[in-house]
């Protein structure tokens, strides 16, 4: 098999907060494919909006032959996919990129904001010990999906829930120890827990973003800079598309 | 076999179909070779090629524009070497003809890779001299005709496989430029490159693209596309290669009747991976809802 | 009254708002008047005047392209005596600027019209030198710098209203072509007039326009529009008006942050005949929310 | 009142034969307002598709503020109007042009092929004699509902129904009379019907189509050449959009 773009099938959508919706999608080809951490492009109908939307697996069933995203409105393409309605079409084309290597040590599964969905299936899949950090403005969403996986720790801007700040913050409140972190976030946290990683010694995955066309790593959007020249490019970028979004955090220069 | 013949010659290249890929959006055919079958495209135009590595300009590369796109990605590529050791004999696997895109930043730079592709095996070159980083005399190749001119000559004197020149639509009268490079011994032209285009993220109130201006694509720029092929296929003997926006059949169609004796489609990959095999199969419906058995009887139609 | 200053000067004349339509496609405004409050508009532009009627070219004079529009009207008008006449009093009802786009085939053609509107309620003159049907030596006024210092300075000798300079974005760089306006005294430089498309309809095999090229307009363009305002505020001192593909407010604000003093919104009023209005309110939206109290701090503010 | 840019809903949809379709839309400040051979500007929903669709009115109620359009899946704007249902939103702009003058004297209501619609609302409006004449390439539409308002008579291109021929072949081979012709269809349709109202010495109106843009007679974009020098556009050029579509056949060179 290989990857496939394809029309899925809306199952249902419902939103989780203001402007954060969580699709299912009947697409088996995809999911019979796909591994956490991996991502689809979902393509509007629109012909003025061209490019694909990246959006990451949040879970990925086999056995049904579903997938699940769960996606933020941030302009006008997801605007369109909170649109859709059950059995609506949606294009898609998957799965895509590497997914998180799945390591059996104590983990760290950390997400900040619309970095959240992807830990999910991780947290589903992965066998070991797990600690799971939310990272969140004020409302939540998702995190009570994450129970059944492990423990859950929340952070919030406001305070609101949890402790007071960011995931770090919430990780040193909670006094949580681990050897290995998977996240997914914005830039500056993921910064962050590289240099945490550094100095606590740990193993570390990150899941980047970066604006994408070809999504498949034939057109060079994506790049993101490698600290050492990297095998494919012969310089000093990798593609997030495909040799991504997941990277060894000594890889990547944030 | 069909009964109707697709078949197109360049320059003494004889291509099964007219469908080609345009430079930069296909890599070296590798990626898309998960969705199509290569053996069946025309050609495949690989990325731009210099004589060493490039690593292209700082993210974000890319912005959505409506119905097109911007790129300032900037001529990333691995360098001469390292396409032949390695994207050079992945292609050669395919009963596909293998365009070589070249870029440089001097004249030396474009002739170094000429020279080292001569006894590769590459069917055509396509040299590149629209790219905005490269400036000779202030001006970039592609806007001066004088500058054309002279590339091509330098370009034919050491190259041992056709050459097409491709085009920069960044100019008053594409013509004048088609003329340079025919007069400079261009066996084939190839035309539009993107048009310098500009978007702006008012919320943060910045570029959208780090470099500021990128080059724009896509279907939006169809029309002004066709008009060039029009134009240079009306004021040049040579073949030329038509593309600017193709992202089906009846894109295609515009521009062979338009005078194109191929076609490249380039951003509609993004959106349809499928596009270049969808396109062949739409060109032979057309020719048979037409009645036309051979598609040479359709280019430079419509006059 | 709101507490944001949204008023531009264009060469001393107070605009209410940015906002102004582009030449040819609000007509005189009578038409439009049925959808919009012309007094809510900072300025409206007629249609191209010439001194006698034009009867513009054969039909068909457009076809739609994706995201966008080809034109070929052939500047039909009924010349400047019936303006005078019938339309001005007519824009002279509404508390906005008129300004008089005037065309001709030669220079004596656009002085004669010049010379006639001096003692007519006009504000401003905005002189189209890109029109595709007027040559000058064999190549278009707006294509060359030459063409375009000597007749912006002819007509500034004449004119009793501030001139605009109208660039063609037909060119390889448009700097060049607003230096040259700049040289020959305009007061104000709008830009783009239409990029020149052709479209082919396949199944008939003819072309889509009865002219064959027409003049490209709407959202498809606004990327190369946005990146030639930037070029220009950047290279000259003189106001900019700029145009290509604006569709609303956000739009807009990406001209504004590039340098242009004001906008027109052109083939936008077809599609949504309250695009003007719209996008006037949508500006004082976006002060609101930037916490900007005064439109012209916006101006060219990402560099 | 005046025209108005509106978002109308589909009161019902169904097809009356391959690639032609019926819509009624509610759009109740259009309907106030319409009269026969007026026509309605339709938007796409798709950004990549700018222009209006100028589409006849082919029923007009003001009682119940709907409107009737009936027509052919031409390109990709009518194949999108044709995959709306009952209840969604369709764009539209109207009324627009002038209608057809309704005079009492013995007419004769002529349709060809798509042009056909326009003559229904005309026919239910004008109240005087009249003789309605339909040209088909093959198969019939609409023929059914004219028949209340007045004697219909058929011309079909490969003579499946009615008269083999065109219109003109119809009403000789029927040997009707009239004073006046109101007619819309195809341009050699109506050049003809142009020729035979000289030669009987009938009055004679023509509804014309041209390519729009504004539909407002802004943009000069559907001009037609007239007779004589038009009083607006001052030289020999109409606007179909506002100073038609209806023309007096003496009026226009076709
Ligand atoms: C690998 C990857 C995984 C992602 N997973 C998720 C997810 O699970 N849930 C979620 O809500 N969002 C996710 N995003 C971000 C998501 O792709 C953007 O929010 C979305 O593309 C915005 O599209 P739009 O049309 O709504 O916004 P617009 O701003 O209108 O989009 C314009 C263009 O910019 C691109 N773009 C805008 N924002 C981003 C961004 N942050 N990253 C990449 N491209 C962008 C769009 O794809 C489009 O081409 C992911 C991004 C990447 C790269
Ligand atoms: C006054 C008037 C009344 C009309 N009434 C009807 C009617 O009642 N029923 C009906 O089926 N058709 C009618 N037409 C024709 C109808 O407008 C076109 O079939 C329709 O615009 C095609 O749109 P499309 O997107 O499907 O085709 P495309 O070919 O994709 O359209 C591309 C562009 O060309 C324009 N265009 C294409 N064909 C025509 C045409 N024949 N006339 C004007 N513009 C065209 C479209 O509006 C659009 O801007 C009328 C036309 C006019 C001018
Ligand atoms: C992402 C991207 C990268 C490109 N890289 C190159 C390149 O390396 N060399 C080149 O000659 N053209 C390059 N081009 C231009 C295309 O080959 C083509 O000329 C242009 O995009 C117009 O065709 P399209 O509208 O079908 O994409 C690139 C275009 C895109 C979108
Ligand atoms: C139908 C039409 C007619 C036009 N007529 C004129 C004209 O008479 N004079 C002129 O200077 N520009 C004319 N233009 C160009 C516009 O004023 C404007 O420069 C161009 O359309 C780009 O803006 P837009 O994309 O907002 O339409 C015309 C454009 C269109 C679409
Ligand atoms: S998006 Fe094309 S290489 Fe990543
Ligand atoms: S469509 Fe604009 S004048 Fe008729």
């Amino acid at each position: 098999m290989a990857k496939i773009k394809m029309t899925g099938k809306v199952v249902s959508q419902e939103p989780l907060m203001e402007d954060i919706w969580s699709m299912w999608i009947q697409a088996d080809e995809v999911a019979a494919q796909a591994v956490p951490g991996q991502f689809i492009s979902v393509f509007t109908k629109d012909s003025g909006r061209l490019l694909p939307r990246p959006i990451s697996l949040c879970e990925i069933r086999r056995d049904t032959g579903r997938l699940r995203i769960v996606y933020r409105v941030a302009g006008a393409g997801t605007k369109e996919f909170s649109d859709y309605h059950t059995g609506d079409d949606v294009e898609i084309m998957g799965p895509l990129g590497n997914g998180f290597p799945l390591k059996n040590k104590k983990a760290f599964l950390i997400g900040g904001g619309i970095g959240i969905p992807p830990m999910l299936e991780l947290a589903r899949q992965l066998d070991c010990e797990k600690q799971i950090i939310l990272g969140y403005r004020d409302r939540l969403f998702l995190n009570e999906d994450f129970q059944a996986y492990g423990e859950v720790f929340v952070a919030t801007e406001d305070g609101s829930s949890g402790t007071r700040g960011n995931v770090l913050d919430a990780i040193r409140e909670n006094g949580l120890k681990a050897d290995i972190i998977y996240a997914c976030g914005p830039t500056p946290m993921l910064r962050a827990l590289k240099a945490y990683a550094v100095a606590e010694g740990m193993e570390c995955y990150l899941s980047l973003e970066e604006k994408m066309a070809c999504g498949i790593g034939a057109c060079l959007a994506c790049v993101c800079q490698s600290k050492e020249v990297d095998s494919h490019s012969h310089v000093h970028n990798k593609r997030v598309c495909k040799d991504g979004p997941v990277f060894a955090a000594e890889e990547v220069e944030l | 076999m069909t009964e109707w013949n697709t078949s197109v010659s360049l320059a003494g290249v004889e291509l099964k179909n007219p469908v080609m890929v345009a430079s930069g959006t296909f890599g070296s055919g590798e990626e898309y070779s998960e969705f199509v079958d290569l053996n069946q495209l025309g050609a495949v135009v690989t990325k731009g090629v210099a004589n060493v590595p490039w690593p292209g300009n700082p993210t974000p590369r890319i912005a959505e524009t409506h119905g097109g796109m911007l790129n300032a990605i900037g001529l990333q590529n691995p360098g001469m070497e390292v396409f032949i050791q390695r994207d050079l004999p992945f292609l050669k696997q395919f009963d596909t003809k293998v365009i070589v895109n070249v870029c440089g930043k001097t004249t030396e730079d474009y002739l170094e890779v000429v020279e080292r592709l001569a006894s590769e095996p590459v069917d055509m070159l396509e040299i590149n001299i629209s790219c905005p980083n490269v400036k000779e005399g202030g001006i970039a190749f592609g806007q001066d005709p004088r500058a054309v001119e002279a590339i091509t000559k330098a370009v034919k004197a050491k190259a041992k496989q056709p050459v097409i020149m491709k085009l920069s639509p960044n100019v008053t009268d594409i013509t004048v430029m088609a003329k340079a490079a025919e007069a400079g011994g261009a066996d084939v032209i190839s035309l539009i490159n993107t048009l310098t285009g500009m978007k702006i993220d008012i919320e943060r109130q910045c570029f959208a693209i780090a470099n500021k201006t990128g080059g724009m694509s896509g279907p939006a720029v169809k029309p002004v596309a066709l008009r060039m092929v029009y134009q240079v296929a009306n004021a040049v003997s040579v073949p030329i290669i038509g593309m600017g926006g193709i992202s089906c059949a009846e894109d295609a169609m515009e521009f062979i009747l338009a005078g194109a004796t191929a076609v490249s489609i380039g951003t509609a990959n993004f959106y349809n991976p499928y596009a270049t095999v969808e396109t062949v199969a739409g060109i032979e419906d057309y020719m048979r809802r037409h009645h036309c058995q051979d598609i040479r009887q359709l280019i430079g139609l419509v006059k």
